[in-house]
């Protein structure tokens, strides 16, 4: 037996963890470049068919993107949205340029801090950059972001961020145990600052592991299991992106999104066939084949698929 | 191969990692500017260290990274954590140099990479993705180059949205907004290389590059440029730099497309 | 054994665990309080997280660990970090529960910890470790258990230097100053345990131990106390209790001396 | 060859670092517990003489009890100092009670976050904790260290401190490459926020690595090279406290110490015998003997020495 309590299991389906995503939340999603975002939550969230979402988005273009495209954000609280190599989340440019949604823009640092406030139940967080820019100046979210004071400890009037306390984070970690405490292989993105700062954690995951397994590694524990509320069991959950240590990006099938993505319609086809038309994550797996899936998995030295060349 | 055989795209990387000096901890992002680290790297500034937003450090990759978040990043560095910790490393003031681009630049080096036109940032014409770690670099870090192709639509009078302090509006008014780093040191196109007045803060020519005049700058600038009284030509590509970029850096074009046009 | 035997440092153990609720989140210092959450966690509270300031969370130790820095407390944990981690946790509000000593204790449960006597902090006749964690676990865990031995040096009228807060000046005084937590919910004593009225904040009695009079406890506390009507006798420590402490937990009396005295 | 740049090496003589430490300087160091105090660098630091340090101290009970124990310190900014087990750091004690030291307490996350708001360059970091107490209302520090502001963003009055930066921070870690990327086994107290902190940094490392060693374990590095001046190699260099994963603490020669520091004669005599009687660190090790060295050494599973108990 084990020398480790299991507690009450945290373990959910991807379909009731989805649920629990009310109507109108505002959200704040893991992941990176093309890598580690949770994108088999974000499908399984578009199939339930809520909307009126609100993101604090620092990274994840990808869950911004899609979620934009299929109309369900009113607002984003953004710092770059972008993909690496492609070029613009057009749905999203699409939608602030005809005025469908609001922003309120923000520098990486910024959006994270304000998240970190939040985690850390701190009042405003200082900062020296943003000031002096549109960023500073420019303000439409429905509380103000940045402030000047005066500093106590100098003359100085210096900037401060607002705390940003996201309703639901959603992270894709490479293994968890049954509490949540999870780790992820590479950079963490603002995963930090999220899990702390949000008001429900779910955590969906590559592999569940004992938690022998999580123990052993301690100190590579990115999301403190105590803070999280679900955790679902997802492998692949970042296809088409990749996971570091794991499997690569599907350059070609994110393409095919990016391709897509030049016109409402076409993008509306997308998400019929690649999302709506698909009844889980599983069908989604099936869709893409155990070969092709294969064929991403990276070697544990170089981190890298077959292909994808040298160091 | 003569030195005179080479792309636009190659003497802007050249001249951009002149810029960067041996010992140097510098936050780069994809396309050009990375190659030119990795060709600064392989030269004149072995000692340089590599930092990504992403809160990689010190990565060494063997070859052309596809993107800041490419894996051979993060599987070649000395450390790997997060955005957060990255960025208050620059925050910090541990960071000496970043290398930015942007959709538009004004005289003062100030860049817009966030919306471009119609009417303003709530309804612009062209949305961008907006600063990301841009802003930060350019506010902390103790200083930055701007690296851009050179278009009347992109170097304008007055940028549509100021994602990115360059000097704002002018002598001083950096060290009003409290910003911390110095500022731009300096602006690579594909026409030239320009600087910036120690004084008025106003973008300077400093080089051109082979084969461009001063009337090509002023009908791809939309203000007035300074041209001083003294103006170079651009030290072109070495036969060993281009050696190194067309067969050891980026030896497929992921950035740099073809060889000599 | 009937139940009857135990000793003072047993009673206190037993009655400081009951305090602990199944699935808080606790902050656990050293000494008897260890002891006292290995007992809740084996006996009503299984899903009770032990939290520790250095960054260890989550820790499930096999046998007693000696000390907060002790390796098996990390080497059995779900996560280990650094100081700011673990008391930001603290700070952000996950932290449900901490249970702390100190060497005077007032009656609206103000701490001190850091000097005593002589002409005041800047010359104490005896100077102590001084707050670490626990100012921050008063201010800012949900709540918070003080667990000292009852004397009168200990019990004053009013602590020397106020390290770590209870209920301050009474009642409104922890929210005037902006603490988040909501302070000092009882006190374990060899004597017995004690409360905080829900008005005046002031220090009152729940139970006496067994064999302890009410003239015990007014001889050992340094200001006037609050003796409700009804004054029950502390449930003493059950047999298994006491089987968990003496063969199972603290075998080799690391903390829990002897036996039944 | 090596993949890696090995750059400039910082590698240095422990003489040569502790000369580096000017007369007068402030000072950090890592370590907790019993566990992972540069103590090596200490004995040198004392060896060499010099003295009228402050001290940032938020959990280094051994480096601030042997440096005020020879008299090196005039005040220290602390948080909590005591010998877990054992009790009261003595000399430090009497120090203050005959007023030969001046002292500024913080809690722990106070002190903490001073270190980490100069190592962040912010002009103040917003606290909820130490508000209420003699923390906030006693202040004898040379520089304010907790005023209270107006937030901006509500009509709270909250506490904030100011930022501390030791002119030199000194951390002992497992394993660091020549540049002084630095991997602490298990807790790193809080020796991330004062590498950021320092002016200078020194570490001081059980083993120095390859590169490769390092970029493998990339995750693990608390200490990033890039703000580190100096590297020293030294072995059992936080003996005879422990170094977690390494080898356990040695209770018996910390008791020496603790039963001597009881008069100021006694302590005297040994500093003479322990620090000033020896040459060096290797000296040193010579005098505690292989024998007694190799019994601390800890099990790779339960981290415990040999008679330690079980987990």
């Amino acid at each position: 037996m084990s020398p480790y309590s299991t507690g009450t299991s945290k373990i959910v389906s991807m379909a009731d963890a989805a649920a629990t995503v009310p109507e109108g939340a505002s959200l704040s999603f893991g992941g990176f470049g093309h890598f580690g975002h949770p994108l088999s939550f974000v499908r399984e969230l578009l199939r339930q068919g809520k909307g009126g979402f609100t993101l604090h988005a620092v990274a994840e273009c990808w869950p911004a993107e899609l979620l934009t495209a299929a109309g369900r954000v009113n607002h984003i609280n953004l710092s770059n949205l972008m993909f690496e190599g492609l070029g613009r989340v057009r749905a999203i440019c699409r939608a602030v340029e005809n005025g469908w949604i609001t922003t309120d823009d923000h520098s990486h640092l910024g959006l994270s801090l304000r998240l970190l406030a939040a985690g850390w139940d701190m009042p405003f967080m200082p900062i020296r950059t943003m000031a002096g820019s549109d960023l500073e100046h420019i303000q439409t979210g429905p509380a103000p972001k940045f402030r000047r004071i005066a500093s106590p400890f100098s003359d100085e009037q210096v900037g401060v961020l607002s705390p940003l306390s996201p309703d639901v984070a959603v992270v894709h970690v490479s293994e968890s145990d049954n509490q949540g405490n999870g780790i992820i292989r590479g950079q963490i993105s603002v995963v930090d600052a999220q899990v702390r700062a949000a008001k429900r954690v779910i955590v969906t995951a590559e592999r569940i592991v004992e938690p022998e397994e999580i123990v052993r590694n301690n100190q590579l524990v990115t999301v403190p299991g105590i803070l999280v509320d679900q955790v679902v069991h997802s492998p692949y959950g970042a296809y088409p992106g990749g996971m570091y240590g794991l499997y690569d990006e599907d350059m070609e099938l994110m393409d095919h999104y990016y391709e897509a993505s030049r016109s409402e319609e076409a993008v509306a086809a997308y998400l019929a066939e690649w999302i709506f038309g698909l009844a889980d994550h599983a069908e989604y797996l099936d869709r893409i084949g155990s070969q092709r899936l294969l064929e991403a998995v990276v070697d544990p030295v170089h981190m890298l698929a077959r292909g994808r060349g040298e160091w | 191969m003569v030195s005179g055989e080479f792309t636009r795209d190659e003497m802007m990387t050249v001249a951009t990692g002149r810029f960067i000096h041996d010992g140097w901890k510098a936050f780069i992002g994809t396309g050009l500017p990375m190659v030119a680290a990795y060709l600064a790297k392989a030269t004149h500034a072995p000692n340089m260290t590599l930092m990504f937003e992403s809160g990689v450090l010190a990565a060494e990759p063997r070859t052309i990274a596809r993107a800041v978040g490419d894996p051979r990043l993060q599987s070649t560095a000395r450390r790997v954590s997060g955005m957060l910790d990255g960025l208050l490393l620059l925050h910090g003031g541990n960071v000496d140099f970043g290398v930015l681009g942007g959709a538009q630049v004004d005289r003062f080096g100030n860049i817009n990479s966030t919306a471009v036109g119609g009417e303003g940032y709530s309804r612009p014409a062209t949305r961008l993705g907006g600063s990301g770690g841009a802003n930060d670099i350019a506010s902390a870090a103790k200083e930055f180059l701007i690296v851009v192709r050179h278009t009347r639509r992109t170097f304008v009078e007055r940028v549509d949205h100021l994602t990115t302090p360059g000097y704002l509006t002018g002598p001083g008014a950096r060290e009003a907004a409290g910003l911390h780093g110095r500022g731009p040191i300096g602006v690579v196109t594909d026409l030239g290389v320009f600087g910036f007045d120690a004084t008025t803060k106003r973008m300077n020519a400093t080089s051109l590059h082979e084969g461009i005049t001063w009337a090509d700058v002023e009908a791809a600038t939309g203000f007035d440029i300074d041209r001083p009284d003294d103006l170079p030509t651009t030290p072109p590509p070495s036969e060993h730099e281009l050696h190194l970029l067309r067969t050891v850096i980026d030896p497929n074009g992921v950035y740099l497309k073809g060889g000599p046009q």
